[in-house]
């Protein structure tokens, strides 16, 4: 496999509207990075891109560090899994796997043993026989999975490889490529707009919005700092808190005038975040010195199974908090929120 | 009302079924009278006027004339209607609008206007020869059948396959020929289907496109009406539907029948 | 190979819209040569070729006659499928299957065959006045048009729709008139346009079902060629263009020609 | 509104097929009642059933009382929001609500008042002259209440009314219709696949499969306390170990020889259950008595944002455990998994 790296990547339909906006991306060998972001963001505009179907206005892809922008997509070596499968509806499966390797001119007995070699990795040796309509969705994901590994690509693309799928095959199947991804140690580029489905899989994510990229960074460190607060509503922050100034370096003035105590937040934030389940409830007020402490009306509570999720009126407007504990808050309960100062995070604009 | 519905749609079912059943049946019944004229019911059996049409050149080389035009324009046809049906349906600009729009518009001129119309400018103006007119004027009623089909099949078909193929190292042309093609052979062998039925058939240009020796069966069965009304024409009339009965069910157990008949 | 493509496509374009426009042009344009007999180019320019249209009585009858038939056939062909059309796609069984392949059959059989069989049997036979039997015959032409416009139609219309209206508190009756219809007019009418042209241009079923007072337009014209072959055909046929094209636009802007052409 | 009965309901097209199986349920007034279950499962065509658009072969339902199953559809005086919307796109928005009312014979002006009422409940009074075809899904879904809320319906059904939606639009509209029904006190059944939903909104819950209702309380009891394993897995439980019997009231043997200790199982239980993130993973074996311990090794872990999902293999097979420490553990990790004897369900077959 391959390292990537794109440089500028642009694209304008019409020359007014930028529709991918200085794109830069590396995605080192053995590395899956993911693309992240809302329908229309970009995410699969850049794929194609980079893939070879689309051509951009501007910018160049290094594939271990050679620039193949002007290459050929028929020549680029890469491997890619479409969200409708593109399986070729008149092939077998076997026939299907065997398409790229034939265009490589593999012969016999090369060719059967590698086809059943790959089949066998995605459990499907059995099917060999069978077309694509008689396969289910998942069946099918995984055909077109081997489809694209049996060519040993420089680099695999998936784009939105599990959305057609029910929720627990959805499981499944991304366990199932992150452990081949791992252990074959591929290269790949994966676009999803789930959340979820993109911190269980990737080493790094991108996460994009209006053609641009807003943070490119590691799952973990995307999770749990995120830089903009587009970023953090996307992966399910959901409270937030303008700043008026920074007080010192842990104190901010909230628009609201309280004052909130952040300890982690750089002083230039322009507003603070904190995750619903992050908040605690409590039903007296706490004896300390009351910071970071809000009192609040509880609006309307929905059960989540493992958990309820509250609507709070506060003096901060509606607060959204999630509490794990047995016992339920009724509505037009007062209670009090406390804001672990560790939890509240800073962002930017 | 569901009932009444059911009802309502039986009667009209069944009264066209006989308004359009009974026409047909009787000249197959008639085609069989020993009668020197259509008459029925029938007074004597006989496969005579069966014969009588082999005896009739005009028929004989009717038959022929309309097999090679009717060939020859429906493959012309899906021929032409396969790379520009392609090249419409990848892009979606006002070119390709206009251009759709001239390959489906023949069927929009009445066809007594395109006859006569190709008879006064290809070989009253430009002395083309017959043949090569002829076969232009179904070339153009074959044209929108062939198109239409074809343009449906490929925008019905995921587009994504092609892609695919095409990373996993196909040239264009060679995507196209392996992967597309083949994934649309029902819409073109329907195409030529309703292509050559529509031409062997057709009247309106070939009556102004024929002469001697250039005749199409149609137009031979008008002529030789004009002058007899015996049952030969309903025994040619029988053929040409248990042709056509033949075709249907060849093309209904190759392609379902799909897009054949709607 | 994608510009090859595209230069690939347009000269097919070109050389279609070349043949199909030029003849049709010509037309036009010895429409008011003022020369006895079609001849181009023209060598004087004069209008007393339209004005002899409305000399020959045949002419003006037999446009009468064609919008007389073509309306009448048109209109009882939609009120006919209508219904039929909604109790098929409400219930997909083999009784309904063979039912919708009868309304869209007509369209399978040879023309001239249909046009023979009506002739024989409902006038010679039957003894139908003759208007009747070219009703009937138009009719036929007619009913797979509107059918598989308004099937069509139907089956892309959410049925939860109507669900809906009957939980609301519509009768069947009622959410069929009130929701379904209007949800499926621009097939409806589509489908009416789409019949009348037909059966306005139609030459195999007229040529049969013709006779003294009875004739269509486009079988006068056949006829007035027979004895003569003076320019006034060629203004009767630009004035059929000029209406065609009147009757395309005037759909195009209605219904933006959906299902129309295709 | 009023109350629901169904009483042995069952359906079948062909008379051999059981399409539906001795349906039973009761749904009192003002109460929100879920029919939850995976596709096929039969839980829309029971409500369409007892909406009037299917006909049952047996079964009663009644309202208030009053047995309904012979009165045609459009006398049952009912709501149905449908997963398509199914607005009538040739009217407004105005119209498309009217439309029942006009079918009671409701005039103007009370007419334009009740039209205008709900279109301000749902938010949308300012779209009243647009067509179904200029709003959005969700604007289009909330047309749709509206349109069934305000003929004042006996019942309200609601068949998949959020699938179409995306994930943040359906938590908003799932509250909307929650708060809608608990202010009104409408009585509402509920067609969903999604065990979240189906909580977040429900008081009772009915989970069926093929046809069947295998289990009817409420949300709070099925979470905690499912009765089968089909419900269990439905809802989120992983981890199933087969008992071979019970040695007292609280241990159980396990097929593979080792005993558990769930102390609220019945003594007849078939199997134990445990959700994945209540199995507390230990690097060194506790002093304990070692009940409900089991040495295991890290095969496989998923990154969740706020935890990580292991696959472990044990002697009871593959576990699947979930754990919220920061502390990754990597794959070939020898662990201990302890198994907390009140979070161990028993089951029944």
């Amino acid at each position: 496999m391959a390292a990537l790296d794109v440089k500028n990547l642009a694209l304008s339909y019409d020359g007014k509207t930028q529709i991918l906006n200085d794109i830069n991306l590396h995605v080192q060998d053995g590395e899956l990075v993911s693309l992240l972001g809302p329908s229309g963001c970009g995410k699969t505009t850049t794929l194609r891109s980079i893939a070879g179907l689309i051509k951009a206005n501007q910018g160049q892809i290094f594939v271990n560090g050679k620039d193949i922008s002007k290459v050929a997509v028929y020549k680029r070596n890469f491997g890619m899994v479409f969200q409708s499968y593109a399986l070729f509806p008149h092939l077998n499966v076997a026939d299907n796997v065997a398409f790229g390797l034939k265009n490589k001119h593999v012969r016999e007995p090369e060719l059967s043993k590698k086809v059943d070699e790959m089949l066998d990795m995605v459990g499907l040796l059995d099917y060999k026989k069978r077309f694509p309509s008689e396969l289910s969705g998942g069946q099918q994901q995984r055909v077109s999975l081997a489809r694209s590994l049996v060519t040993e690509p420089d680099l695999l693309f998936l784009d939105e490889p599990l959305s057609n799928l029910d929720a627990k095959l959805r499981v499944e199947m991304r366990e199932m490529i992150r452990a081949i991804q791992q252990r074959l140690k591929l290269t790949m580029l994966f676009v999803t707009h789930d959340q979820s489905e993109c911190f269980a899989i990737s080493d790094h994510v991108a996460v994009m919005n209006r053609g641009t990229i807003e943070q490119f960074d590691s799952s973990e460190k995307i999770y749990h700092e995120p830089a903009t607060e587009f970023v953090a509503r996307f992966i399910g922050y959901e409270n937030f808190f303008s700043v008026t100034k920074s007080l010192d370096r842990q104190h901010f003035l909230l628009k609201e005038g309280q004052v909130f105590k952040a300890a982690g937040a750089s002083p230039n934030s322009s507003s603070l975040t904190i995750r619903p389940e992050n908040i605690d409830i409590l039903e007296t007020q706490p004896d300390a010195d009351g910071q970071n402490i809000l009192p609040g009306e509880v609006l309307f509570s929905t059960y989540l199974g493992d958990s309820y999720r509250y609507e709070i009126q506060t003096a901060l407007g509606t607060v959204i908090a999630v509490s794990s504990s047995d016992k339920k808050y009724p509505a037009g309960k007062a209670v009090f929120l406390d804001f672990p100062s560790r939890k509240l995070l800073g962002l930017n604009k | 009302m569901a009932t009444n519905q059911h009802l309502f749609m039986r009667i009209i079912g069944i009264v066209t079924l006989f308004f359009l059943l009974a026409p047909l049946l009787l000249i197959v019944v008639t085609s069989f009278g020993s009668e020197p004229t259509i008459s029925f019911p029938i007074k004597g059996f006989t496969f005579s006027w069966y014969a009588n049409i082999f005896a009739q050149d005009t028929f004989i080389q009717g038959f022929i004339t309309s097999l090679e035009v009717a060939l020859l324009a429906s493959l012309t046809a899906a021929a032409a209607a396969l790379p520009a049906a392609y090249a419409l349906t990848r892009k979606r600009n006002r070119m390709n609008r206009f251009l759709e729009n001239v390959f489906l518009a023949p069927v929009m001129v009445p066809e007594v206007v395109l006859g006569f119309s190709l008879y006064s400018s290809l070989v009253i103006y430009a002395h083309f020869p017959l043949f090569i007119s002829l076969l232009f004027g179904h070339f153009l009623i074959c044209l929108p059948y062939s198109a239409r089909l074809i343009i449906a099949g490929m925008r019905q078909f995921d587009g994504s396959a092609e892609e695919a193929a095409w990373i996993l190292g196909s040239s264009r042309l060679s995507g196209f020929f392996k992967i597309l093609v083949p994934n649309i052979t029902t819409s073109i062998l329907s195409g030529f289907l309703l292509s050559f039925i529509n031409s062997f058939n057709n009247i309106p240009v070939s009556v102004f496109l024929s002469g001697p020796n250039v005749n199409m069966l149609p137009t031979a069965i008008l002529n030789y009406l004009q002058n007899n009304y015996d049952p030969t024409v309903s025994a040619i009339s029988s053929c040409l539907m248990l042709l056509t009965l033949l075709f249907m069910l060849l093309a209904e157990k190759k392609l379902g029948l799909k897009g054949f008949v709607s």
